[in-house]
């Protein structure tokens, strides 16, 4: 077990490193960030003093080394555009990212885990078709186009939910279910390939011959085992949600990290954008590993091997 | 890592009809790819001819519509049929490239890894690891952000950011390829490394790499109508699907349908693609990647 | 909220990261600081003329040095008095460069304020400086020395303390900012707020805002698409009210050969063949609306030496843009860059208006940064840009950053760069007038930079609110009233 | 002989209503008896097991002249109460040790469930129970092995649990579907003893299905052997090997190399072709196309013979015909 | 014998490194330990064990699947590390036990079965369906099929079908790993008596593996036992099967069920211990097992005991007078 944290984390780290670079070098595309800093109207003077401040007239390998090895003790820089430092910003709004995440997930699980079962119960008939072609529609929505109607609906024809901002729990309802359609349809399919496996699987079979009552075969004995990869995906699907949480930010104006690494990248403000790339990728990274571990608590099979 | 996915063996099934998605989703990708092609020979209007006198003509449905504007203009006056026929193109050239694009990086590394396994393996999965957890809208969006906006880069961006799912399909099936005995009666014959990758192997995992290519092309065309949402997809006047979507954002109250035509459209065609994707995957008894 | 509840609700869509108004460069963060900081002069928006506010009098001693007299007993928020320290303080404070303030070319021709009395301050300017009270006016929010000392630029970027009409009393960095009136506010030149509550949110979203507009959770937007003007104005509980402004639409052109020497655009005649292309009035009329109009000179025409007069003139004239062209040994037009921000669909009209003389213009949509960015490295051929001068009613707000051989000139023409800067040099007004008109005759003739239409800004309100917008781009909410 | 526990009659399954997978098979299994179905893969052997227990899938139709379960008739019952026999009084155990048992649970609460459903047995008294005949299937240490899961076991630890988990019950009847197919020869032996002793043990009826002759010779009081989907010899185990009357039977028998009896450098006896796939509708003698004795006349309905009391087969041709047959 | 052995193996094995899951080290799986034998020209080796002892494992290595990780294979006197795939495969041929993954599913018989003449590349078009339509002929594959996938073939067919791609390039030696036990068993014998014949025609070397003893007996000239990854015992198959020496090769001819009735179920009393080729337990690997097992049999391993070539057994006991208590008795009794 220890043994396979340090691997991981070993792998993680090397990954992590990776991503730095690459973002460091993302944001050095643009070539001179001096003048950026400086904003409209600035002089060259200005811009040559912004340069010595900020170390930017080093060479790059040093800047390069100098982000690292103060990122690897959480100093992240600061930013150009908020003046502050960066990790106070993302400490700030992950709070928001992280709720909008973790219920645009519990409506996805929650609307796909039985989606998935119920079709997979009626696989081949129309009720399995319609699941489908929901899953699809859903696949097919792009997800700006979607917060926009439900913000028409909702927000504006019915007058029921707030449109955008961070004030109460119904804040986060909208953006949460335009976050949720973007993992509702792989979860929906994978429980019900998940349970079409199952109930077709040698385990089931021996469950009916025991004569054991349809609920407790369902509920027991298939849907224990299809739920398996779906919780453990849930943790991977929470990374790319909040790595997709841009545009439902922008959409709901929620100021979380995903609407800062939008603006920051408007405003050309690369410290912000870097440490963002690294704090999603970081994040991914661990719910990769959270969700080996949730697979292996999930499945004996793994657990005690 | 938890990517690999499992398939059945891999079955050939004669193409049946009676899928009726399928052919829905072919009757939709047709018609699409037609208009791509000689859709604007057939309109009377250049896509690209403003005309500040005549803005935001209704469509024909509604009142006020003009009849040789059969969707009506736009905010500057452009005919809307031309535009979304034109958009085809440019959605279609979008979807189908970063599909070869990302195809072949991901192909090319799936296969490798699951071929050669060991060290080369050990390289593509972290390959693969790095690429899933950086943020694709984040990147693609500082990418384009810093360097300007250019259909060129677009595609570039996306190809080189899109390549996972085909890597982990093409290296969770070459895996299970290369262990079925085919492979080993192959070898036995005394059959080259690039033979058994390409006569073997690629034949084999074709099937399902269709399957992905098709869900690649709707996820492609899909980014960048998010990237042009946001500001930094394809630079107008290009009217690419996501753009006009964009561009008639500001109107959605009061003229819906600038962004309903473009939306619906798109819609319609992601899920037609969506469509083919998934009637192939049944039709070639490809199991559906994740 | 809204009128029951005395509040205001307004939604901008440009959040400011940092609500201390001299750590964010965003016309957003000017209004912000007008409603809670004060400034020593204030300028009236409706003529242009200067009041006192926290300075009653003011005196230019020569062309470099200006002497404020202060105005007693002002309160700040947290009720510490107002005195000639906290103006020394401020001054010094920005116009050093190691305060990293955004916009340092605002103050960079202060040399120093000296305190010559409790009330009483003297400020040192680098040169002469014709539109320094302008600066003073928009730009100068006084600082309360003692408690910016105490917090420090942090605390104070979250807990900011001014002199203005109304003090902040809530502050979600680039979310949501809330106003309440500040009671102890003395008689001043900017009233006493009519409106107890002011709520900001920001929310990035052209759209999402509008809806928050139409639902009616919010009181107050701006900046509507100018489409949507008749649309607003049709909802029963909504108004519509456009104003022109102060900022100006761009294109300007690579004469120099900063992006490379062969460049066609060194070339003068097709440079006017560009002025002759497009239709600028059509452009104003049909898609700026509101009574946009086409400027003759490089310049806003209120502005102080913006001669119209002065300015060659060119009309909308394809034809007459082809045979250019063809002169200029262009027959088949030639294919470029358009660098832009603008509105999308205004930079698509210009391209196409291009694109008709034979000018495949490839537009480059950026964002602002990105786009200020290129532009002043030189690598822009064609750049479709506005400037708003700050709002300084006077031509040197606009003319040297264009035209004196700065990072955004692309004539970089000597003739022209001593005219603008003779301008700048002296207070004295009829030789300012003159060298500026001998500027605009310059720049119109060689065709360097064609002014475009002028900006309307488009505002969305509730009917229940009495809101009268200004050309200075900075809406005076502390003037605001329910009806 | 008391009535039979389980009859048979005229059983037929089609799939989709296209495939005929069973075709009128009959067959009877008398109380502490073992019957066994042989047959070559795809003869219908499962397909039939399945019926009786009414586990089809639901794109399989079953018709039947008669079913019975002691006396009881299986065709009209309803499901609910169909549900309580299984299990309870009728058990089965599958050819896939490795895959019948559900991974997520430990072999103790999958072998409690049936006996607390069926019993109404609290988890006591059903976890003594399974510990009880966990020692009697021959399984070490058996409290240990009720808080491991299926992966943690052996094949035939496996199929052990399969065996006490039927037997849980006390059931009157236990179809076993192929059980030792996929063990080692060695396992295989030690299940198949342990089946029989259990059977005399708990006066058990078993239906064994499987394709290996040498197990229907060495466990079976009956046999039926299946091709095509029908059932075309019915008799004891000695008559079998004795005395087959079926040309199938008879090729069959001739197939399988014998230890110690088989000479290396002759040929083994084969049967030409493969075992056809049938269709609804068809009719006639499923064998004929790889018959060396077959005529036009196979292709009309083929009568049900008796050699013996106890012997019937399908075929057109009796013994001493088709030896006159060979011959020539 | 001065010929050179067709095959001769020398003190192989072959471990695997298999992740032990999440949570435990990696395992090492000793799949083949220590294993010698040679085959002369003409004859059949017939390998028997139980499911997981290493059979395959051994079959892959002597056809250059895997390379040893210590040892050596030689086919006719030629290392198999040394040569090229295309040499190999003039040497030595394959025949897999599953006729469904066996061939492509993507190829037409056509093309699987001229795959080895196509892969030397040294043959010219005409002449490769020419050999193609003589080897399908040969193995009863009627010519129209050619075209077909191998979809459409039933398991005998494509047997027969694997059995041309392994013949058609003339080998000297065929690999079968279990090839009939995935076949019903009249068709098992079908492709038994095929096996037979053409090893006659074409004077091949067979290696021959099955778990079936009757079909071992039925096929090997020579049979050796596999016992987790060694060769406990070896010897003429007459020999064996009547007088066997291993208590393990007793066991599995215990266990055999011979079409017999009334003869009962034996008793082969081996437990319920499994063997596990990653925990290979110290001394003699199947004395957990053995009911004749000694004290010296836990602590010291038996070393293999060689009274000819190709007659060898690992037991301490073997060598002492009638050690074995015969149960059932079926072969020892003739
Ligand atoms: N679910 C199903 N759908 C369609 N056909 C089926 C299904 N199950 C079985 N069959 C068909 O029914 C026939 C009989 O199958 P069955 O499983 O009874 O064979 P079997 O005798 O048990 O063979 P084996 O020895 O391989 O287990 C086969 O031809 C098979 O193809
Ligand atoms: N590639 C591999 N990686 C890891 N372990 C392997 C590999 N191949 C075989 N093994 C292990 O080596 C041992 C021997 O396997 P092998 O396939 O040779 O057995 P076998 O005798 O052919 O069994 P069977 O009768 O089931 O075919 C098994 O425990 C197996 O799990
Ligand atoms: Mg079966
Ligand atoms: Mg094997």
């Amino acid at each position: 077990m220890v043994r396979f944290i340090l691997r991981r984390a070993a792998l993680g780290l090397l990954v992590a490193l990776t991503v730095m670079t690459l973002a460091f070098m993302l944001t050095r595309l643009s070539g001179d960030l001096a003048i950026s800093i400086a904003g409209p109207g600035a002089t060259q003077e200005d811009i040559e003093i912004i340069r010595k401040a900020y170390g930017l007239d080093q060479p790059l390998y040093i800047q390069f080394a100098s982000w690292i090895s103060r990122a690897l003790v959480g100093d992240l820089g600061n930013s150009y555009f908020f003046k502050d430092s960066v990790s106070n910003l993302i400490a700030a709004r992950m709070p928001i990212t992280m709720t909008l995440g973790l219920v645009g997930l519990g409506l996805a699980l929650l609307v796909s885990i039985p989606l998935g079962t119920l079709a997979a119960m009626r696989e081949g008939t129309w009720v399995d078709r319609a699941v489908t072609v929901v899953t699809m529609i859903g696949q097919a929505t792009p997800s700006f186009w979607f917060g926009l109607i439900l913000m028409i609906t909702f927000g504006l024809t019915l007058g029921w939910l707030p449109i955008s901002g961070t004030g109460s729990w119904q804040h986060f309802v909208m953006p949460g279910i335009v976050l949720a359609m973007t993992a509702t349809p792989a979860l929906t399919r994978l429980t019900r390939s998940g349970m079409i496996e199952a109930i077709a699987s040698d385990y089931i079979r021996t469950a009916r011959a025991k004569g054991l009552t349809r609920r407790s075969i369902i509920f027991k004995h298939a849907l224990r085992n299809a739920a398996i990869p779906v919780v453990s995906i849930a943790a991977v699907q929470l990374g790319f949600m909040l790595g997709g949480s841009i545009v439902v930010e922008t959409v709901f104006a929620l100021h979380g990290v995903g609407f800062l690494a939008w603006e920051s990248i408007a405003k050309n403000d690369f410290p912000v954008v870097q440490a963002v790339v690294l704090v999603l990728a970081t994040i991914y990274i661990c719910l990769t590993m959270l969700s080996d571990i949730l697979n292996a608590l999930l499945d004996p099979r793994i657990r005690s091997t | 890592m938890s990517i690999a996915i499992s398939l059945p063996p891999v079955r050939v099934r004669t193409f049946r009809v009676g899928n009726v998605g399928f052919w829905i989703g072919v009757a939709i990708c047709s018609v699409v790819v037609l208009a791509a092609v000689v859709g604007n020979a057939l309109v009377p209007h250049d896509p690209f001819a403003q005309n500040l006198n005549n803005r935001l003509v209704p469509p024909f449905w509604m009142e006020g519509s003009q009849p040789d504007h059969l969707l009506g203009t736009d905010q500057l006056g452009r005919d809307y049929l031309a535009r979304l026929v034109y958009g085809a193109r440019i959605s279609l050239l979008i979807g189908i490239t970063t599909m070869i694009v990302s195809g072949l990086i991901g192909t090319t590394l799936g296969i490798l890894g699951g071929y050669f396994g060991g060290i080369v393996d050990d390289v593509v999965l972290f390959l693969i690891t790095c690429r899933l957890s950086i943020p694709v809208v984040l990147v693609a969006l500082a990418v384009v952000g810093l360097l300007g906006s250019s259909l060129t880069l677009v595609i570039c961006t996306l190809g080189l950011l899109l390549w996972d799912r085909f890597a982990v399909v093409a290296r969770s099936t070459t895996m299970q390829v290369r262990s079925l005995d085919y492979m080993n009666a192959a070898m036995c014959a005394g059959a080259s490394t690039p033979r058994l990758l390409f006569r073997e192997i690629l034949p084999n995992i074709a099937s399902h790499l269709a399957v992905v290519a098709t869900l690649e092309i709707a996820l492609a065309i899909l980014f960048e109508a998010t990237l042009s949402f946001l500001g930094l997809g394809v630079p107008a006047p290009l009217p690419s699907w996501g753009l006009m979507i964009a561009e008639g954002k500001d109107y959605m109250f009061f003229s819906s349908w600038v962004i309903m035509i473009p939306g619906v459209t798109l819609f319609i065609f992601v899920m037609g693609v969506n469509f083919v994707g998934d009637g192939l995957r049944s039709l070639l008894g490809a199991e559906r990647p994740r | 909220a809204q009128k029951s509840s005395d509040t205001l609700r307004i939604v901008f869509r440009d959040a400011v990261p940092n609500v201390d108004p001299y750590y964010n460069s965003q016309r957003t963060g000017l209004i912000l600081a007008h409603t809670a900081w004060d400034t020593l002069v204030y300028r009236d928006p409706e003529t242009f003329d200067l009041k006192p506010l926290l300075a009653t009098e003011w005196k230019l001693v020569d062309d470099t040095t200006l002497d404020f007299t202060l105005r007693q007993g002002v309160k700040f928020h947290d009720g510490s008095p107002f005195s000639a320290d906290d103006v020394v303080y401020t001054i010094n404070l920005v116009s050093s460069p190691d305060s990293k303030v955004s916009t340092p070319s605002n103050y960079n021709w202060i040399e120093k304020a000296e305190k010559t009395g409790d009330y009483s301050v003297r400020v040192k300017l680098k040169r002469p400086t014709p539109a320094a009270l302008e600066f003073f006016a928009l730009v100068v929010h006084i600082y309360p020395k003692a408690y910016r000392e105490k917090v420090g630029p942090e605390g104070y970027a979250k807990a900011p303390v001014g002199a203005g009409p109304y003090k902040i009393t809530k502050l979600e960095s680039s979310a949501s900012v809330e106003f309440e009136r500040f009671d102890g506010y003395y008689d001043s030149p900017k009233g006493k707020p009519a409106i107890k509550k002011l709520v900001v949110r920001f929310v990035t979203d052209a759209a999402t805002e509008l809806t928050e507009l139409l639902s009616q959770r919010a009181d107050w937007i701006w900046n509507l698409n100018p489409d949507q003007f008749d649309n607003v104005n049709k909802v029963p509980f909504l108004q519509a009210v456009r104003q022109e402004s102060m900022r100006i639409g761009y294109l300007s052109m690579d004469a120099a050969g900063r992006t490379g020497p062969e460049n066609p655009l060194t070339n003068l005649k097709v440079r006017q063949a560009i002025w002759h292309a497009i239709d600028r009035q059509a452009i104003a009329d049909k898609l700026v609306t509101g009574g946009s109009r086409v400027p003759l000179a490089p310049c806003f025409p209120t502005q102080f030496g913006c001669d119209g007069e002065a300015a060659v003139k060119y009309d909308y004239n394809p034809a007459k843009a082809k045979a250019l062209l063809a002169e200029a040994g262009f027959p088949n037009g030639f294919e470029v860059e358009l660098v832009t921000y603008v509105l999308p669909q205004w930079a698509a009209s210009a391209q196409s208006y291009l694109q008709a003389v034979g000018i495949k213009a490839k537009i480059s949509q950026l964002q602002v940064a990105a786009a200020i960015q290129r532009a002043q490295k030189g690598e822009n051929p064609l750049y479709f840009a506005s400037w708003g001068s700050y709002s300084v009613n006077d031509v040197s707000a606009i003319l040297p950053n264009y035209f004196a051989g700065g990072n955004e000139d692309y004539s970089r023409d000597p003739e022209l760069i001593k005219l603008v800067q003779e301008g700048g040099s002296t207070n004295d007004p009829a030789a300012r007038k003159k060298a500026y008109a001998k500027a605009i005759k310059r720049v119109t003739e060689q065709a360097y930079w064609m002014p475009m239409p002028t900006y309307v800004t488009t505002y969305g309100f509730s009917k229940t609110l009495s809101f009268k917008p200004y050309p200075d781009e900075l809406p005076r909410f502390f003037l605001a009233k329910w009806n | 002989m008391s009535a039979p526990l389980l009859e048979i009659e005229d059983l037929s399954v089609t799939f989709n209503e296209r495939m005929a997978a069973v075709r009128n098979a009959s067959f009877r299994i008398g109380r502490g008896e073992t019957h066994c179905v042989v047959g070559e893969s795809g003869c219908g052997k499962s397909v039939s097991a399945l019926a009786v227990m009414n586990l089809l899938v639901s794109a399989a139709k079953r018709t039947a002249k008669r079913l019975s379960f002691a006396g009881e008739d299986l065709l009209a019952m309803p499901e609910k109460r169909m549900a309580q026999l299984r299990g309870n009084r009728m058990a089965m155990i599958f050819q896939e040790p490795m895959t019948s048992l559900n991974p997520a649970y430990t072999i103790g609460s999958q072998l409690t469930e049936s006996y607390r459903r069926h019993k109404r047995a609290s988890q006591r008294d059903a976890t003594a129970r399974a510990v009880k005949l966990m020692g009697r299937v021959g399984i070490t240490a058996p409290e240990m092995r009720l808080g491991q899961f299926p992966h943690q076991l052996s094949g035939g630890l496996r199929q052990r649990v399969m065996i006490a988990m039927a037997l849980m019950c006390e059931p009157e009847l236990l179809i076993a579907d192929e059980p030792t197919t996929a063990l080692d020869v060695t396992v295989q032996a030690q299940i198949l003893r342990l089946l029989n002793e259990l059977k005399d043990e708990f006066g058990l009826s078993i239906l064994l299905i499987t394709h290996d002759l040498g197990v229907v010779a060495r466990v079976a009081d009956s046999v039926s052997v299946m091709y095509a989907g029908e059932v075309v010899e019915h008799t004891t185990a000695r008559q079998l090997f004795a005395d087959p009357q079926h040309p199938y039977t008879r090729g069959l028998l001739s197939c399988i190399p014998v230890p110690g009896k088989s000479q290396r450098d002759k040929p083994l006896g084969s049967i030409p072709g493969v075992v056809p796939q049938v269709s609804v509708g068809f009719s006639g003698c499923a064998f004929r196309s790889r018959c060396a004795f077959a005529d036009a006349d196979c292709a009309g309905t083929i009568n049900t013979q008796t050699a013996t009391a106890d012997h019937n087969y399908l075929c057109r041709l009796t013994p001493t015909r088709q030896k006159e047959l060979a011959r020539a | 014998m001065n010929s050179p052995a067709a095959i001769e193996v020398r003190d192989v094995r072959q471990e695997f490194r298999v992740s032990g899951g999440m949570f435990a080290a990696a395992r090492h799986v000793v799949a083949v330990d220590g294993v010698s034998f040679s085959v002369p020209a003409g004859r059949v080796l017939g390998i028997v064990g139980e499911s997981g002892c290493g059979k395959s494992t051994l079959a892959r290595l002597i056809l250059g699947l895997l390379a040893p990780t210590s040892g050596d294979a030689l086919v006719y006197g030629q290392r198999l590390a040394a040569l090229d795939r295309k040499a190999r495969a003039r040497l030595i041929q394959p025949v897999f036990q599953d006729p469904f993954s066996s061939l492509n599913p993507r190829q037409t018989i056509q093309e699987i079965v001229s795959l080895p003449l196509v892969a030397q590349g040294s043959f010219e078009a005409p002449e490769i369906t020419r050999l193609t339509n003589e080897i399908l002929d040969r193995v009863g594959i009627a010519r129209a099929m050619a075209t077909r996938l191998p979809a459409e073939l039933s398991g005998g067919q494509r047997q027969r079908v694997a059995i041309a791609r392994a013949l058609i390039i003339k080998p000297k030696v065929v690999v079968c790993d279990e090839p009939t036990s995935a076949l019903d068993v009249s068709v098992q014998a079908q492709i038994l008596n095929l096996l037979a014949e053409l090893r006659r025609e074409f004077n091949l070397t067979y290696i021959f593996i099955s778990h079936n003893l009757a079909v071992i007996e039925h096929v090997a000239s020579t049979v050796a036992v596999m016992y987790l990854g060694r060769i406990v015992e070896m010897n003429e198959t007459d020999v064996l099967f009547r007088s066997p020496r291993h208590p393990y090769t007793r066991a599995l001819l215990d266990s055999v069920l011979t079409p017999e009735p009334d003869l009962g179920i034996p008793d082969v009393g081996l437990g319920d211990a499994v063997p596990d080729p990653s925990r290979i337990p110290a001394g003699c690997r199947f004395h957990p097992r053995c009911r004749m097992a000694v004290e010296r049999c836990q602590r010291e391993p038996p070393k293999p005991d060689l009274a000819a070539p190709d007659e060898m057994v690992e037991c301490h006991l073997a060598n002492q007078d009638n050690p074995f208590q015969l149960v059932g008795g079926q072969y020892a009794q003739g």
